[in-house]
């Protein structure tokens, strides 16, 4: 699992990368949010119709790898886009659980998902990984246009 | 009952975290009742996760415990990849279209998932 | 033209109002991410298919009222939710204006349209307003449920 | 050239202001060409905002002023109710149904905008 290289993002391609920031409690009904979000970015960013779905499905795999943990967090994503190259980070910032049973959790199903859902992401981006972002958990992808001029 | 026959559940749109529990629900329910084999009928549907994807195994291993199978209709070509890359399209019987309904007990059981 | 109350916000109805942030480049093409978010929330907060298709087309009309000064900019968009009442907040961060033409500004094309927008915006929505934000032109609307609680 | 006949634009989607500039361009060029009276085609546009809203009274003063008129084809509830609330819904003449094509020579000049 690499790491977020963040060094080398602002001056690919010797463009502004455009950035897209959307946050939102963690409801499964709301990861359509990020879905379309991510499709949009995609479709700026040169992608085509097969890349936009990887990473509408990609960024999916995001969002609910936070799921058991944090019902009644917010989702913070930050989308940007450069030279054909999408980057998606996925943070928490955890809530008090009052509502355990209307968050993103839900209890025993989602156990034993993530080795599914690391077989997607293995697949569907060039790079992916998890770290700690300023105490709280991350996850970020990394997607070049088939393409890409970089 | 037939290993072969077994009722339809027919599922439309995006499967995802926000339908998954409802989708295992209305499964369990069938095998709770005795069915162990189903049919799922994803003609419909346009996205699939690993949330969902978690459900299709989970239920296939009940199916299979008792002595039944999970058959998916599907034809999406984003679905099928999902099966592939994880391994799982040889898993599941799948299948191009629905199967007759004729001298099964689908007809009554079929309900749409919405 | 009101000014928008935030004092009775976060206590109405006894609930935790649901927040949903969005912030994108001021270009065309991206006002959809707008509208699309708009619909989310107004799903969760329980506006029927036609509340959702005002909610949708008169946050369309908050993001392009800022079109012709702001391109090059950063569109923030605040959505929250409580007890069947909607409000959208939307501010703008000035940008360099490096590619005029890409903006979502069309120059003159948008002449005389804020009528319409106005006119609509009344007709869409229970109250909507625009004033100063810490220096910063914010428009916002507010919208309440038929069958709202509140 | 006759009042009533003129080319026929067809627009589809979401009507606002990413595709705005471009329907303006399109019914300019045809304005330009000498057409006085153009129809558009609205029976796929699912959202039309005010910035496509003031791209229509533009070029609906143009026709007017070379004698013609700007007819919208249109029968989307969302956007008659965005003509009514605008005062708007009198100001064109409103068809439920594209013309007939037979005789004008809207065959030709018949483009999808996408
Ligand atoms: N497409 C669907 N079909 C059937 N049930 C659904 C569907 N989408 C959501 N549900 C059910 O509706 C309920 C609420 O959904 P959820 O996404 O958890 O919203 P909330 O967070 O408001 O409770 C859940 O029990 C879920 O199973
Ligand atoms: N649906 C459409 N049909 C025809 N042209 C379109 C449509 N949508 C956008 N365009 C045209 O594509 C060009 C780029 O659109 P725009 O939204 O401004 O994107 P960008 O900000 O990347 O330039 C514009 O000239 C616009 O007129």
């Amino acid at each position: 699992m690499k790491r977020l290289d963040m060094s080398d993002r602002d001056d690919r391609g010797g463009g502004r990368p455009e950035v897209i920031a959307l946050s939102f409690p963690a409801r499964a009904d709301l990861v359509a949010l990020a879905r379309f979000t991510a499709a949009s970015v995609g479709a700026r960013a040169g992608f085509d119709v097969e890349e936009i779905e990887d990473l509408r499905l990609a960024v999916d795999e995001l969002v609910v790898s936070f799921e058991a943990v944090q019902a009644g967090g917010t989702i913070h994503l930050r989308y940007t886009h450069d030279a054909g190259t999408v980057t998606i980070e996925c943070t928490v910032e955890p809530g008090l659980r009052s509502h355990p049973s209307e968050g993103i959790a839900g209890g025993e199903l989602w156990g034993g998902d993530g080795e599914l859902s690391r077989q997607l992401l293995d697949a569907l981006v060039d790079e992916h990984g998890r770290e700690q972002r300023q105490g709280r958990p991350c996850v970020w992808l990394r997607k070049h246009r088939a393409n890409a001029s970089a | 009952m037939s290993e072969d026959n077994g009722p339809l559940v027919v599922v439309d749109g995006e499967i995802d975290l926000a339908v998954a529990p409802s989708l295992r629900e209305r499964l369990e329910t069938l095998l709770a009742a005795g069915h162990s084999t189903l049919y799922l009928d994803l003609l419909d549907a346009t996205f699939l996760d690993s949330t969902a994807l978690g459900v299709l195994v989970t239920v296939r291993e009940q199916c299979q415990r008792a002595g039944g199978a999970l058959h998916l209709i599907v034809t999406e070509p984003r679905i099928l990849k999902v099966l592939e890359i994880t391994g799982l399209a040889t898993a599941f019987p799948l299948h191009g279209s629905r199967p007759d309904l004729a001298g099964t007990d689908q007809g009554d059981e079929t309900t749409r998932h919405e």
